[in-house]
């Protein structure tokens, strides 16, 4: 299973995360009253980058671009994709730090270019991240102390007998604080200011062209596929539905089925977060961070309270 | 998409992804940018073709001139094309940098952007229309077809031609040139 | 090999650099590489040796007594590894500087005192060689002059502060057992009152506090770090201020002992408890004071507190894995800092002593190994996988989630998440970003200086990715204390509820990193450019107009500045204040007029007849 | 057998004998001292054997005590004699090149009277004795501090001398006042019919000897002319008044308390003046500008300790008050010497004019350094082993009184460490960075230093080296009984 897992799971993970990516300029496309791309735009995109010549500011703006999507779809392995999980080891902590690596891998590039657009987008990137990891790190506690463990597979199936986290109460408060973060981790508006295009450039990647832009889509399309999934793997149980899939329990058939439940939960969650981003202007740095570490740190905190207490 | 198509993606997908994936630099030249925004949004929506319009010259493909370009927006243009990064494409957008237009003797504008950078195709017009930058992008799909869009093989090739004209009008130009003899 | 001879060749080592230092320079030189790579050799000879002499009686009858064990061995290793590196770093690193002898002297005698420190097997000889250790420090970190004298200053005046805590203690014990030695100690120890015990872990606890520069007792370090040579920083902040934490498990777990003091008071009011959170403040606060700094150095120091409360965090905890956490990730944070530190000096060294963030930039490209060094250091110092800081953060983090702490958990990794912003801000003003002109022309740092940068990055991704090797020693120290052994692998820990296999991590790492360089390589070429010729809108960046690193994080300075002061330093200094003020007008006691000088005696003879007539004592 | 009374004899003769020397020759005359104190010490040393099996009593002219003049040669004397034998050898070698203006063959006599009165306070038996050879050593003194003949020195022996002769008085009227009431002069004596009079008519004639000894003593407030004089008299003689005039004056207070009156419950008085002491004089220290001054300063702050380890009233505290004793002698013995050549180069006392003197005279720059590290109590120096010893007594006693005092104490430590590493940093660590030419202090005086390092740090490293001696001089004041016993028979 681990080693199927090791190789289905990238593939669906760069298959859905790309698909979201298209789905998500079409919904916003509708939302907006337009036609829209097609939905496999992102792929013509990223084929269309590949082709193209790009430049390089030298070895170190290459390392880091590959440093970032090698270590995202090495995070990929270690997310439980319905019930595909190629490695366990170290658990969620472990996880949380390579979700750190696939940012930093484009900060490092991003400033090896030298753009001063760059180097904004990428101080905004982190204070960014350091604002809603606030509240995220404290959601994650929470479900870690919650259950008991620091395992994202063991997490998932005991969320196996009630089908999701929020049978118990305490687990709501956190949902809800996940959910307003949501957007400041995909990078959605109101938090765009990273790649904030009309003011800096698109930001980070304002060097970034051909296949360093190509690689950088593909890793953007796993890092939403992953702040996507974590939400459905500690909240909404994963590949778990109410046990429709107890009947088919042991055959290959629920594996299949577990991860067609998992995407289309992950489809639903896609959609809060796009109508958001639809609708929004955007913040300001400092407007994003008072945001995120007043409501949604604040929730988290509050429930991470109520956790411990009913513990 | 329909059959042929396929085979021609399967061909060459880089050509062909280069044809529906114009990442278009809009660079705010003149005039002329006042019917992008219009194209880009609800009205003509331009995305459906995969067009959208992007930040920086390193990610584009398609280089939008919109309007007369003077001596001073010169240099940034220019700049900003030999940032694109190649296979890319011009379009010159109203009458103006085909032969100056209102401005033809203007001490500060040039009447002709050819001779500057190579431009693949020219929108005629005073202003002209939305659907004709659509025209327009239609006619660069098929030249990109012929392979006949081939400004930036030219640049390459007559970049000595190029750079003495740019030098000309702009005098002692402050970036090294793009292609030295080592990389021509 | 006797442990006496050890010490003898570290001491005597110490005045032979000296000594050879006025012959000759290149002798020096050659005499202090070897002394300190001598005493690498002996040291790792003695692994797993457990033995104890007593070395000497003369001092009021104590027996003054030896002891190597796994405890000892640990940072003995480290410490005589350290010093030999930045020996080696500071052989081209302070060639032009004034009293290179007495620096190196210095050196050596602190790496010595450091040394009979960690193989004390009384607390005469602890205290004897802290002390040492803490005035050869304050003279070296007066070395630099200016700036430094206060920095010096601050160091000794807390320093002392600490030792006579550490006296009270010691003689406390001397007093009440009649010996000294640590492990008679332990065993006289466990029937006395609880009401002792925590005396002496509190009195003892202010000592290693300082040392180790938990909240808030951290004040000297940021200035002492930044202060002194690059060299002998990274030996400060990687293991002189670490005997803290050595102090910290000598008291816990060797003296009074680890069953003991874990249960020392009751729910939060309990001494572990109390000190974690001490360590979690420690952590947080310094790790986002770190941000607002724009002293290279002076950022490294304030992660150099951060990370020390990790260590006090995961040894107080008091859980196998708290434990071999916090003595892991002393370890590795010695490796990283140290590693940053001399990366900064090589900085320093090429651009003629810059450290200023704000005015650097670019130097990537003309110094990669520095470079390299900086960026495994920093990935180190977040705790990157692959790199032996996740390990001991990992080890540090699971305990505290699983022993159910999360606010302690959330505070560890919050710092981490504060680390992340800091150290690229030193990472991206240091050698990414534009090179200005300045620089265009550098020296070069020579071979001297760059071998202890490759050792030690080495090191960082051999112990990220084989944690097992140095888990094994620490493993046979926590279970000398009392916990339960870990279940080691080369590979990482394994245990029930979570497993830590480097190994996998690497491998998928390092497959992916394969095949994603291969598409890179095999797609097509990209041009090379300069640097300077980036897209800012169709113009030229400006070069030298401006920095635009200066103020990296500008919208987080405006919200936070008036939040993240140091005020424990603002405090402190305001009592230095106040003390001198009062000195001073206690000094007009003696007014200088004889007349009042009369009156004094009269008024002695007064009190006498007064004491008398009140309480007739006589 | 050596008769004890040539360690005062010798000095006391050479004195009276210099001016005549001096019109032999002149060049003679500045070894004489050092001849007189090498067999000083020569003697002391062969003493101590002897002294630590049986206490001598000489018998001046062959009276038997009460009646005669005696001295009494004990541990405690014989201590204090090695360590003023000692102290004088050392300074008079140092005086060979640092006294080279002025009158000097009144140094020199000056000098050695001084240290012969010293001699003669610890060794004597007699009340009246202790007053006159207290009084040689008080006037010789007032008369060395305004030796350099500048406005300083002789307004600060002015002060000094006023408020020495106003203590001198006290002590004659306290002697008096006792000798009316029981008859007798002989301190064995006297101690022995103590208990026969009224408390009252004792406790005046007490307070008035305590108070004219504690002038010399620097108890305080009885110290105010301490820092006048320390500073302003040559360093050789600032080193004298500090490392023995101080002490010998608060040997003869303890000598009083303890066995005189046996006012051993007096004593928990002196623990509060003590530390009252120590505190003053370390925070009047802190902020001085001037080396010698706070030189001074820390020697009122050393007196203050000593009482209070003294006043412990413990075998262990009374030795460990002897042990501080030794060690500030020679710790504040160090510094003044090697202050006196920083101060002969720079010319000033100011601190901040010290700034880069380490790499003029780096030698001497050094020995200070030891010497301020063994003043604060720093190991591997002796400093280190007295303090180490002196908390030990405080904690052996188990009160909670005295570890709260020793948290007190260490307080003035640590204050005292701030202002000497300040000095240290800007000996060592201000003001140029150029290489200059070496100025070193001549080497005879760096040898008469260099034994006093060597003295700090095998002191410092080995004090079982001086333990039996500090216990039977503490079970000499413990053992009032013993005291009277072997002077009366």
């Amino acid at each position: 299973m681990n080693i199927i897992a090791l190789f289905v799971s990238p593939l669906i993970a760069l298959i859905a995360g790309m698909f979201f990516l298209g789905l998500s300029r079409k919904i916003s496309a509708r939302i907006q009253w337009r036609y829209g791309p097609p939905i496999y735009q992102p792929v013509i995109d990223v084929i269309r980058s590949f082709s193209q010549k790009s430049i390089t500011h030298g070895k170190f703006f290459d390392f880091g671009i590959i440093l970032s999507l090698s270590s995202s779809f090495v995070l990929i392995l270690f997310l439980p994709i319905g019930k595909l999980c190629a490695l366990t080891s170290g658990g969620l902590i472990a996880f949380l730090y390579l979700m750190l690596m696939g940012p930093f891998g484009i900060a490092l590039s991003g400033a090896a270019a030298a753009n001063p657009n760059s180097s904004i987008g990428i101080s905004r990137k982190f204070l960014l991240a350091l604002a809603y990891e606030v509240p995220l790190l404290l959601v994650l506690l929470t479900v870690m102390t919650h259950y008991h463990t620091i395992s994202l597979v063991e997490i998932v199936n005991i969320q196996a007998n009630s089908g999701w986290a929020f049978g118990s109460w305490a687990l709501i408060l956190p949902g809800i604080a996940y959910l307003l973060i949501l957007p400041a981790i995909l990078g959605m508006r109101p938090f765009e200011v990273v790649g904030a295009a009309q003011e800096i450039s698109s930001g980070p990647i304002a060097e970034f062209g051909g296949k360093h832009l190509a690689f950088y889509t593909l890793q953007h399309a796993l890092h939403v596929f992953v702040g996507i999934a974590l939400f459905v793997d500690i909240f909404l149980g994963g590949w778990t539905f109410f046990g429709l899939l107890n009947p088919l329990a042991g055959t290959v058939w629920a594996v299949i089925f577990g991860i067609i439940i998992f995407l289309l939960k992950m489809t639903l969650v896609l959609f809060i977060g796009l109508f958001v981003n639809a609708v929004y202007p955007r913040f300001r740095i400092e407007q994003a961070m008072q945001y995120l570490w007043k409501w949604p740190t604040l929730i988290s905190f509050v429930g991470l309270i109520i956790v411990v207490l009913t513990k | 998409m329909d059959r042929n198509q396929i085979g021609k993606w399967l061909k060459n997908p880089g050509k062909m992804a280069n044809k529906y994936s114009f990442h278009v630099v809009y660079f705010c030249t003149g005039c002329g940018i006042i019917e992008v925004p219009p194209s880009i949004t609800t009205r003509w929506d331009a995305e459906r073709f995969g067009i959208i319009p992007v930040a920086t010259p390193r990610q584009a493909n398609l280089f939008l001139i919109t309007g007369y370009v003077s001596t001073k927006t010169l240099a940034a243009i220019i700049r900003t094309y030999e940032q694109m990064p190649e296979p890319k494409y011009t379009v010159a957008f109203g009458s103006c940098p085909i032969n100056g237009g209102m401005y033809y003797d203007s001490y500060n504008t040039i009447t002709s952007l050819d001779k500057y950078i190579p431009v693949d195709g020219y929108i005629a017009g005073c202003m002209p229309r939305p659907e004709a930058i659509f025209i327009g992008v239609t006619h660069l799909w098929k030249l990109i077809d012929m392979d006949k869009a081939d400004g930036y093989k030219r640049y390459r090739e007559d970049y000595v031609h190029y750079r003495a004209n740019q030098e000309q009008i702009l005098g002692e130009l402050d970036w090294p040139p793009l292609f030295s003899k080592e990389n021509l | 090999m006797s442990l006496e001879l050890l010490l003898i060749i570290a001491f005597s080592g110490a005045f032979l650099t000296y000594l050879s230092g006025k012959i000759s320079s290149q002798l020096r030189d050659g005499v202090a590489v070897l002394i300190s790579l001598g005493l690498v050799a002996i040291v790792s000879f003695l692994y797993n040796v457990q033995t104890e002499t007593v070395f000497y009686q003369g001092f009021f009858g104590i027996s003054l007594i030896l002891r190597m064990n796994s405890l000892a061995w640990f940072f003995a290793i480290a410490i005589v590894s350290f010093t030999a590196l930045c020996i080696i770093y500071s052989l081209s690193y302070m060639k032009d500087c004034e009293r290179s002898n007495y620096y190196y002297f210095m050196m050596l005698l602190i790496n010595a005192s450091m040394l009979t420190i960690v193989l004390a097997g009384d607390l005469v000889t602890f205290f004897v060689a802290w002390e040492i250790m803490s005035w050869s420090t304050f003279l070296l970190i007066s070395y630099n002059r200016n700036g430094a004298l206060q920095a010096g200053i601050k160091y000794i005046v807390l320093s002392l502060i600490g030792s006579m805590c550490m006296l009270v203690g010691i003689l406390s014990i001397y007093t009440s057992f009649g010996t000294v030695n640590i492990a008679d100690v332990a065993n006289h120890l466990t029937p006395s009152s609880v009401g002792y015990k925590l005396f002496l872990l509190i009195i003892f606890s202010i000592t290693f506090g300082i040392k180790n520069a938990i909240m808030p007792l951290h004040t000297w370090l940021p200035d002492a770090y930044a202060e002194s040579p690059s060299p002998f920083s990274a030996v400060l902040s990687g293991m002189l201020t670490r005997m803290g934490v050595f102090g910290f498990l000598l008291i816990m777990y060797v003296i009074v002992g680890m069953k003991t003091t874990l249960h020392l008071g009751r729910g939060f009011l309990s001494f572990n408890t109390i000190l974690c959170w001490l360590g979690a403040i420690t952590i947080v606060i310094p790790t986002f004071i770190a941000m607002l700094q724009n002293d290279a150095k002076k950022l490294l120091a304030w992660h150099g507190i951060g990370q020390g409360g990790y260590m006090i965090v995961g040894i107080a905890f008091g859980t196998s894995l708290g434990a071999a956490g916090g003595i892991f990730h002393t370890l590795n944070h010695a490796t990283y800092i140290v590693l940053l530190f001399l990366s900064v000096g090589a900085i320093e060294y090429s651009t003629n002593g810059l450290r200023d963030l704000n005015s650097l930039g670019g130097l990537f490209k003309k110094m990669p190994i520095a470079f390299f060094g900086g960026l495994l250091g920093i990935s180190g110092l977040i705790g990157v996988p692959l790199t032996n800081g996740f390990v001991s953060k990992w080890l540090i983090y699971k305990t505290l989630i699983l022993g159910n702490a999360p606010f302690l958990a959330f505070a560890a990794l919050l710092g981490t998440w504060g680390t992340v912003l800091s150290v690229y801000k030193f990472l991206h003003n240091l050698f990414l970003g534009q090179l200005p002109e300045e620089h265009k022309e550098i020296k070069k740092a020579p071979l001297t200086m760059q071998i202890p940068i490759v050792i030690l990055s080495f090191t960082i991704i051999l112990f990220g990715i084989l944690p097992g090797l140095p888990l094994k020693v620490i493993n046979s120290i926590i279970v000398a204390a009392g916990f339960q052994a870990l279940d080691i692998n080369i590979w990482g820990v394994t245990s029930e509820t979570g497993t830590l296999n480097m190994l996998n991590i690497f491998a998928a790492i390092a497959v992916f990193g394969a095949i994603f360089w291969g598409i890179f390589k095999v797609a097509r070429k990209s041009t090379p450019v300069d640097q300077y010729d980036n897209y800012a809108a169709g113009a030229a960046v400006p070069k030298n107009k401006y920095h635009y690193t200066v103020e990296y994080y500008a919208p987080f300075y405006r919200m936070g500045k008036p939040f993240l002061k140091d005020i424990f330093d603002m405090f402190y200094n305001r009592i230095a204040e106040a003390i001198g003020s009062i000195c001073d007008s206690v000094r007009k006691i003696y007014t200088g007029y004889v007349g009042s000088y009369v009156m004094y005696i009269v008024l002695f003879i007064a009190s006498l007849i007064f004491v008398q007539l009140t309480w007739s004592i006589f | 057998m050596v008769n004890p009374i040539l360690l005062i004899v010798v000095p006391l003769g050479l004195a009276f004998a210099l001016p005549i020397v001096n019109l032999i020759s002149k060049k003679i005359i500045k070894y004489i001292p050092v001849l007189a104190f090498l067999f000083n010490l020569i003697l002391s040393l062969l003493l101590i054997p002897k002294v630590l099996e049986q206490t001598i009593i000489v018998k001046i002219g062959g009276f038997h005590p009460p009646f005669g003049i005696n001295l009494f040669v004990g541990p405690v004397g014989i201590l204090f004699s090695t360590l003023i034998a000692l102290a004088g050898f050392l300074v008079s070698i140092y005086a060979l090149s640092y006294i080279k203006e002025g009158p000097k063959e009144k140094y020199h006599i000056l000098y050695l009277l001084l240290l012969t009165g010293a001699t003669g306070v610890v060794l004597t038996g007699d009340m009246f004795n202790l007053f006159v050879f207290f009084e040689i050593l008080c006037i010789s003194s007032y008369a060395l501090v305004a030796y350099l003949g500048n406005k300083a020195g002789i307004e600060s022996s002015i002060k000094y001398l006023i408020q020495g002769s106003v203590g001198s008085s006290l002590l004659l009227l306290g002697i008096g006042l006792l000798y009316g009431q029981l008859g007798t002069l002989n301190m064995a004596d006297i101690a022995n019919q103590i208990n026969s009079i009224s408390s009252p008519s004792i406790f005046v004639p007490m307070i008035f000897i305590i108070t004219g000894l504690g002038i010399e003593a620097a108890i305080f407030p009885l110290n105010a002319w301490l820092p006048d004089a320390h500073s302003s008299a040559p360093s050789s003689i600032s080193a004298i008044l500090s490392g023995i005039a101080i002490e010998v004056g608060l040997y003869a207070v303890i000598r009083v308390i303890f066995t005189i009156f046996n006012a051993s419950s007096f004593l928990m008085f002196f623990v509060f003046l003590g530390v009252l002491t120590l505190l003053i004089g370390e925070m009047s220290a802190f902020s001085q500008k001037n080396i010698k001054r706070m030189l001074a300063y820390s020697s009122i702050g050393q007196i203050g300790l000593i009482m209070f380890a003294i006043s412990l009233n413990t075998q262990l505290g009374i030795s460990a008050g002897f042990f501080q004793m030794i060690s500030h002698t020679l710790g504040k013995g160090l510094l003044f010497l090697s202050v006196g050549f920083l101060i002969y180069k720079t010319g000033s006392m100011k601190i901040s004019s010290f700034e880069g003197i380490g790499k003029k005279m780096p030698i001497t720059s050094l020995l200070f350094t030891i010497g301020a590290f063994s003043i604060v109590g720093l190991p591997p120096f002796a400093g280190f082993a007295s303090k180490f010893m002196i908390i030990k007594a405080a904690l052996t006693t188990g009160q909670l009184l005295f570890t709260v005092l020793i948290g007190v104490i260490l307080l003035g430590t640590v204050i005292e460490g701030a202002y000497f590493f300040k000095v240290i940093q800007s000996i060592y660590f201000k003001g140029t960075t150029d290489i200059i030419k070496r100025d070193e202090a001549p080497l005879i005086a760096l040898i008469s230093m260099s034994i006093f390092v060597l003295l700090i740090i095998f002191i410092g490293v080995y004090p079982d080296f001086i333990a039996r001696i500090l216990n039977s001089a503490a079970s000499e004041f413990i053992n009032r009984i013993d005291y009277i016993r072997s002077v009366l028979g």
